[in-house]
């Protein structure tokens, strides 16, 4: 064994509190030592040379380099000994500088200090084996779990780019929240206008397959070659036949409440969506409908022209395979009724949320456009708006700003005054207004000055019934005093929350999400669209509270994610991960309990025994299964548990 | 106690009259009076073989640990007392046993008698030991004889016991007898626990320098089955050398417990298999004392539940922030 | 059980540190196992901006606490050392999502463990350091290694 | 024939000091373990058995018995081809100095550096000794003491010729001994250098060796009385009557070898928990592992007691190991001290102690199993492996040096245990 050991003086970095000099002669000691010699600076080019040199001309078979953290330029330095052909974790960083150098002053203590920590590194390498990457094949297929518009923009980007992708929605529609959205802030466009053409792109692009009514059951598989179970939920209508003519759902006798129109109206037990419904297809909803309830009707199979009606259909699993698989299931809106008893708990009529009132301002919703108080229909004089209904109250476990609430209302503010006359009286009772975004802090002023909206600093703290009217008691923070307004129509900011089973999908996909059940990104600053399972992205309000132009431009960022690790034909998998002693394994499956990426799998040999069999391109080498493996078969390359015994070894020698 | 008897016997004839099992494993004498063993029976003719008495000390969960089977998927018939049901649950929630293969016959216990309690009471040779009512006699080989009660020669964790009746069986011996109330107590650590650092560590060192690494207490032990890939007896990683020193020595049963954490109801074989006398408790017993501290979590006593350390909890009590 | 006197030789040796304040016989020997995501990058700004800490302790680096089997502690007890001191990610910021949430339950199980084999609690500690608190691991490294070294280098052990 | 006063004993003890490390039994919290004597400590013998015998002390459970060091280490690119490797050989010099580095054609694998012998031998006077304990070493002796051109383990031998064994016979045999029944008895003089034995008031003693006469050239010892020697025999002969001889030797070898099959083994097995209690307080066995340990690419190897019940036992570096289940490790504890061992050395390799059948954590019987595999051919057994162990017979007197090479193939390859 031929170890050179380089240490580095980074100027006076390092040897301005260690005598490098010294530390190279005595490292020069050091058993299987055959080289050592101090540098002044270790990563530029001349110092790089200098250990290329050696590796050559002295044979040297492995390397310490002494200077700064690992972090800092352990694969610099790894590339380096691999060009003079040595095997590159055949190489051993010694930090001497930021654990070392930086944090003493006594030349004598931080040398002592600095030759230990060479010799643990010494004894790191002395035993490190050559480690070689697996190559394997990609499928460049992409799921995109979830249909709104974070979930189409990215479907878009990735079949342009000439990838196949399958959008699994699991309504019978995609759109998702922005279909049921009026406007859009700060331009108050029509949001449909904008979206139904990117669903009817998305339906008729020829890399983009749309499985509506679907939902993901299960995933195994790793990055590049991910096997996904999806359940086609049973329409009880069959899709290939139906025209989306909308007959039976104006013939069906059963009614049924309205998701779309978030139950501001109701809709039939077989129903489509909306008209603009991408796919447009019928779905009995089987716990309304009469003849599944009390075996009459069948109304709809004898009206409808394409015979499409079929009471006998089952869901089917349908297997796919993928490369990556992008997470955009969106959000859902806050259940303000069970956590605001104060505000009424949903008892109240003329109290509504953001969302339907969304709907009520929709020329095609069920108003037809037209702001009413659903007590007696008639046009409100007075409407308060609540910001902050389950965004930032600690009191309903909801701390988090939703972000989107204080623009919207601003929106629903002045849709308001140009429904019912600028003589209405709008208020909105807001504790600070969120308004960084392009264009959005001057649309708040345009509704606070053009449109005379009067915002009110504080919380709300009670809404009770009296005289025909919601009164609205407060206080005004500015002013320091009680406020109470006489209202025909209140609605609430009601706030954003993960979207409905995300967490549960979260477990089958195997990524972490946050006590909320927003998914997390493998780092906040620098890989937000990345999972910490390798080939899961994420775009759209699934990861946190977004708005629609926050949520599109995240949704190609995570495009052009997906778009880098499938231009690949290969993947290269790090070789630092953990591996099987099979000859020595009892096949108590403790690894298989504890895994978080689903790594090991049981593996039957040719003797009939099953032993466990880490899989290389899944496993992301966290090494839990080797501090649970009670027989300690399985070694985490790099990091052996004789490794790590031998540097302890080292800290203690006399 | 003797009618418990009667029916671990009828129960093993119907069984193996009926071929649900290849043998019945219960409890017998040894070669005298003093001594209990494990007994297999294999023919009906034999079920009188079978005892219960409170001699009955052994786990009989340890035969049907992995390569103890013979055949490997033999049919066998199993006498549990409470602790050793929790040791069958633990095996069972690890799916290490094969309930299917397993016909349980739970035994309702009133406290197991410790046999080095009675010799200790001799200079002689304890060669006879009877039980009438609460009352015990020994005699010994040179003819003197004592009289006990029950209650004063019981193991110390049966002090503690708050399972005597069986978690899992297809049928049980006889009627159950109270569960106590209030938590789970450990009283055979006071006095350790009092100890001084300097004086716990020189009391340790004293008790495993006398280990000889016989491996009864890891063989013995109902949820260590790792047999000769047992880490103990490996080179790689070197956790454990084969130097046979205090300081190895303790490590060689730091081993055990960290593998059975969780997973070890404090049966006490690993305490009473010990040739040289170790007491072993100490390190099982404070282990599932703290386990207990930091998880309320008792091993082996729901079949839905999983080894502690094989699991976490986002919001666990413990940990700084 | 057989109680057995501590040693002389132990209490001399304890309260020659004591006295001595952080001058015992010979200088004390911590190791330090960090995760690589959180911990050592913490360390390492602890470096960058210049934070002193004391001498005696040694980093060992591992990619995640949930790979450091508490046997691995206990061996580094048994050969001598005088402390030791896990770091890891923050309980729900691991890198691997979950391996410090297995590592805090079998260290608090070790914690727990640890005196009652006859060492002193203030030498075995666990905790979590983020990359980017450098004054905490400055502030977690000097006052454990404080703690070590007023009870001074391990004498008359069973591990 | 001498005598010697009970209150003497101390003064005997620490006059044998001054030579030699004493041996005795001693009691620790009612665990009597043979242990190291110092002035002050008192000898139990009231206690007929320590827990162990005193093998430990001339066959220790571990001994290192060389150093080692790996020098050809395989640094290719790709691991394993010739020209890739680099090899090197380093002087031999145990410190950490570098040494001077000459690349050689064809370097050794490793530097050994030998253990001496002599280096752990030390003289050692074993003192209260039962005969069945003395005759252990007897049995040993054949073994490891080159027997009919058999091995010679030059590491046993050292000790063994420094130690004296003053053997006292027993006063109070218990139920468990059957001496008689293996051709001792509880006065016996087999191996013993001296025999002591108890009457009220002292020891009556005789030299057999040498090594004994001088042993008791101590003033204290004056010659026995008439009476004093009376009283002797006749608690020699109490002590005889109380043995009884549990099982019929004639003919014990064939009906083993006709029974080798058959499935009683598994029957009388299946209560076993494949411990090594047995065989570890047991004065005869002699089973031993050999270990390599390594710290990075340094270590020892070492000799450690190992036990045929132990599951890796016979464990063979292909990984085969000829006794796969229980039942065949069982049944070889008994045939190799009845049968193996009884035809390579023409005696019996048990001398009636009965400790295994006390601490047996199942109270596995040696007596009922000699009794029932004794009494004839039985059923011959089908499942499990019945391959034949004739090959296996007397491996440990001829495993060692196949072992060697083995441990370190193994080291280099991983893990694996060997057992001798």
């Amino acid at each position: 064994m031929r170890i050179g050991v380089f240490i580095c003086h980074c100027g006076t970095n390092i040897a301005g509190t260690v005598d490098s000099r010294g530390l190279a002669e005595r490292a020069a000691e050091l058993k299987d030592v055959v080289h050592s010699e101090d540098l002044m600076y270790t990563c530029s080019e001349p110092g790089q040379a200098a250990i290329q040199r050696a590796i050559k001309e002295l044979g040297l078979t492995r390397v310490v380099v002494a200077a700064c953290s690992p972090h800092m330029h352990e694969v610099t330095f790894r590339r380096c000994v691999e060009e003079a052909g040595l095997n590159p974790w055949l190489f051993e960083m010694a930090n001497i500088r930021e654990h070392c150098s930086w944090i003493h002053t006594d030349m004598e203590k931080a040398t002592e200090k600095a030759y230990e920590i060479v010799k643990m590194a010494v004894a790191k390498v002395r035993v490190a084996e050559p480690l070689f990457s697996e190559e394997v094949d990609v499928n460049k297929d992409v799921l995109v779990i979830g249909g709104g518009v974070a979930g189409i923009q990215t479907a878009l980007d990735l079949a342009d780019a000439g990838l196949k992708v399958t959008i699994v929605e699991r309504r019978s529609t995609i759109g998702g929240v922005m279909a049921q959205l009026d406007k859009t802030f700060p331009t108050i466009d029509c949001s449909a206008c904008i979206l139904t053409p990117r669903m009817v792109d998305a339906a008729h692009h020829e890399n983009i397959a749309i499985m509506a009514y679907s939902e993901v059951d299960r995933v195994s598989g790793y990055v590049g070659n991910f096997k996904v179970d999806i359940r086609r939920k049973a329409a009880m209508v069959d899709w290939t036949k139906c025209i989306g003519c909308e007959l039976c759902m104006q013939k069906c006798p059963s009614q049924a409440p309205d998701v779309f129109n978030s139950g501001l109206a109701e809709t039939k037990a077989i129903y489509i969506p909306f008209p603009q419904a991408v796919p447009k297809r019928a779905v009995i909803q089987t716990e309304y409908c009469r003849w599944f309830q009390q075996g009459k009707c069948r109304v709809c199979e004898r009206v409808c022209p394409a015979g499409a009606i079929d009471y006998e259909q089952k869901e089917e699993i349908v297997q796919r395979d993928f490369g990556a698989i992008v997470m955009a299931t969106g959000l859902d809106v806050f259940p303000w009724q069970e956590h605001y008893p104060q505000y009424g708990g949903g008892q109240i009529q003329d109290v509504i949320s953001g969302l339907q009132y969304e709907r009520m301002l929709n020329a095609s919703g069920p108003t037809g456009g037209h702001v009413h108080r659903l007590s007696n229909h008639e046009e409100p004089k007075t409407v308060v708006f609540i910001q902050c209904v389950g965004s930032r109250d600690e009191s309903v476990g909801r701390p988090y700003c939703s972000s989107v609430c204080c623009m919207y209302t601003a929106k629903q503010a002045i849709l308001t005054k140009s429904h019912c006359g600028m003589d209405t009286e709008v208020y909105v009772f807001y504790i600070d207004i969120r308004a960084a975004g392009k264009g959005y802090e001057e649309f708040v002023k345009r509704a606070q000055t053009e449109y005379d909206v009067k915002y009110v600093r504080g919380r709300v703290s009670k809404l009770y019934e009296e005289g025909g009217k919601v009164m609205v008691r407060g206080v005004d923070t500015l002013l320091g005093e009680q406020v109470e307004v006489p209202a025909d129509l209140v609605v609430l900011a009601s706030g954003i929350t993960s979207a409905d089973g995300a967490s549960s999908l979260a477990q089958t996909l195997n990524i972490s999400y946050d006590e909320y059940g927003f998914y997390k990104e493998s780092h906040p600053k620098l890989r937000p669209v990345e999972t910490n399972t390798a080939g899961v992205f994420l775009a759209g309000a699934c990861q946190s509270p977004k708005d629609i132009p926050t949520s599109v431009a995240q949704a190609s960022g995570t495009a052009a994610k997906v778009l880098v690790l499938l231009a690949k034909d290969k993947l290269k998998t790090s070789p630092l991960i953990a591996t099987v002693d099979q000859s020595r394994c009892v096949s108590c499956w403790k690894c298989l309990n504890v895994c978080p990426f689903s790594a090991p799998e049981k593996q039957e040999l040719r003797d009939g025994s099953t032993k466990s069999h880490v899989i290389e391109t899944v496993c992301q080498g966290c090494g839990i299964c080797v501090a649970t493996c009670p027989v300690n078969c399985i070694s985490l390359k790099g990091f052996t548990t004789d490794s790590v015994i031998d540097q302890i070894e080292e800290v203690l020698l006399a | 106690m003797s009618d418990r008897q009667e029916i671990i016997r009828e129960l093993a004839r119907e069984a193996l009259a009926e071929g649900r099992v290849d043998y019945f494993l219960g409890w017998g004498q040894g070669y005298d009076a003093s001594q209990n063993i494990p007994v297999f029976v294999r023919e009906v003719t034999d079920v009188d073989r079978l005892q219960w008495n409170p001699l009955c000390h052994h786990n009989l969960t340890v035969f049907l640990k992995r390569k103890m089977p013979d055949p490997p998927d033999a049919r066998i018939g199993v006498c549990v007392k409470g602790c050793d049901s929790r040791t069958l649950v633990a095996l069972l929630q690890e799916g290490l046993v094969d309930r299917d293969r397993l016909y349980i016959v739970g035994v309702p216990c009133d406290g197991v008698v410790d046999r080095r309690k009675i010799d200790r009471e001799f200079t002689g040779e304890v060669i006879g030991i009877e039980f009438t009512g609460d009352k015990v006699l020994a005699r010994t080989a040179q003819g003197d004889s004592k009289e006990f009660d029950r209650t004063s020669l019981l193991l110390d964790q049966c002090g503690g016991c708050h399972y005597p009746n069986p978690r899992v069986a297809d049928d049980i011996a006889g009627d159950t007898v109270p569960e106590p109330e209030g938590e789970p107590q450990w009283p055979s650590l006071a006095e350790f626990e009092a100890l001084s650092p300097g004086d716990k560590a020189a009391t340790l060192a004293a008790a495993f320098s006398t280990c000889i690494r016989c491996f009864a207490c890891i063989h013995v032990c109902p949820v260590c089955y790792c047999w000769d890939q047992c880490v103990n007896r490996s080179r790689t990683p070197a956790l454990v050398s084969q130097r046979v020193e205090k300081g190895e020595n303790l490590m060689f049963q730091l081993v055990h417990m960290f593998h059975v954490a969780g997973r070890c109801p404090s049966c006490g074989a690993c305490d009473r298999a010990c040739p040289v006398e170790i007491p072993l408790y100490l390190l099982h017993e404070k282990m599932n004392k703290e386990l207990y501290d930091m998880l309320r979590f008792e091993a082996g006593v729901d079949l839905e539940g999983k080894p502690v350390l094989q699991a976490f909890s986002l919001d666990d009590p413990f940990g700084e922030g | 059980m057989t109680v057995v006197a501590s040693s002389q030789q132990t209490q001399e040796a304890g309260s020659a540190a004591l006295a001595e304040g952080a001058g015992p016989a010979r200088p004390i020997k911590v190791v330090a196992i960090l995760c690589n995501w959180c911990s050592y990058a913490g360390a390492d700004g602890a470096g960058t901006a210049r934070l002193v800490q004391p001498y005696g302790f040694r980093v060992v680096r591992v990619p995640c606490t949930g790979r450091v089997d508490p046997l691995l502690v206990l061996k580094a007890f048994e050969k001598g050392a005088d402390g030791v001191l896990i770091s890891g990610c923050h309980p729900g910021d691991c890198h691997y999502s979950e391996g410090n949430y297995y590592a805090r339950r079998k260290f608090e199980l070790l914690r727990r463990m640890v005196p009652h084999l006859g060492i002193e609690p203030e030498r075995f500690r666990y905790t979590w350091v983020s990359a980017s608190e450098a004054a905490r691991w400055q502030e977690v490294v000097t006052t454990f290694l404080a703690g070590v070294a007023a009870l001074g280098p391990r004498e008359g052990r069973a591990l | 024939m001498k005598f010697l006063q009970e209150s003497d004993l101390p003064a005997f003890l620490e006059h044998l000091s001054a030579e030699a490390n004493v041996i005795a039994p001693t009691d620790v919290e009612g665990l009597v373990q043979f242990r190291p004597w110092t002035a002050g400590t008192d000898v139990e013998l009231d206690t007929l058995l320590s827990r162990q015998s005193a093998k430990e002390f001339i066959f220790p459970q571990w001994e290192p018995f060389l150093k080692y060091r790996y020098l050809m280490v395989c640094d290719a690119k790709r691991p394993g081809t010739a020209e890739e490797a680099k090899l090197e050989l380093r002087l031999t010099d145990e410190g950490e100095g570098g040494g001077e580095v000459v690349a050689v054609s064809d370097p050794p694998a490793h530097e050994l550096v030998m253990v001496g012998a002599e280096d752990s031998a030390t003289p050692q006077v074993i003192f209260g000794l039962r005969p069945c304990d003395a005759r252990g070493f007897v049995q040993m002796d054949r073994v490891f003491g080159g027997y009919g051109g058999f091995y010679f383990d030059p590491y046993y031998n050292s000790r063994r010729s420094l130690a004296t064994l003053l053997v006292v016979t027993c006063h109070q045999p218990r139920s468990t001994c059957f001496c008689r029944g293996v051709g001792g008895g509880p006065a016996g003089s087999e191996g013993a250098d001296a025999l002591f034995t108890r009457i009220p008031d002292g020891f009556v003693a005789k030299a057999l060796t040498t090594k004994g006469a001088k042993a008791l050239e101590f003033p204290g010892f004056v010659d026995a009385s008439e009476a004093a020697a009376h009283a002797a025999e006749e608690a020699k002969a109490a002590a005889e009557e109380m043995v009884s001889v549990p099982f019929e030797l004639e003919g014990l070898r064939e009906a083993l070898r006709a029974s080798f099959e058959s499935v009683d083994w598994r029957e009388l097995s299946r209560r076993c928990i494949s411990c090594g209690t047995c065989t570890y307080v047991c004065p005869n066995c002699y089973c031993f592992n050999v270990t390599d340990e390594a710290v990075e690419t340094q270590g020892e190897r070492l000799r450690c007691w190992d036990n045929c019940f132990n599951p890796s036992y016979t464990l063979e570096a292909s990984g085969h190991n000829p006794r796969d289940v229980k039942s065949n490790r069982f049944r070889n504890r008994f045939n190799h001290k009845f049968w193996y061992y009884p035809e390579k050395y023409d005696s019996l390799l048990c001398s009636g102690c009965g400790r295994c059948i006390t601490y047996c954590p199942t109270r596995i019987d040696i007596r009922e199993v000699l009794g029932v595999m004794g009494s004839g051919v039985a059923e011959s057994d089908a499942a499990p492996s019945g391959r034949s162990e004739s090959a296996a017979v007397g491996e440990a007197a001829v495993g060692e040096a196949a072992v060697g090479e083995a441990a370190l193939g193994e080291k280099a390859a991983g893990d694996g245990e060997e057992s001798a």
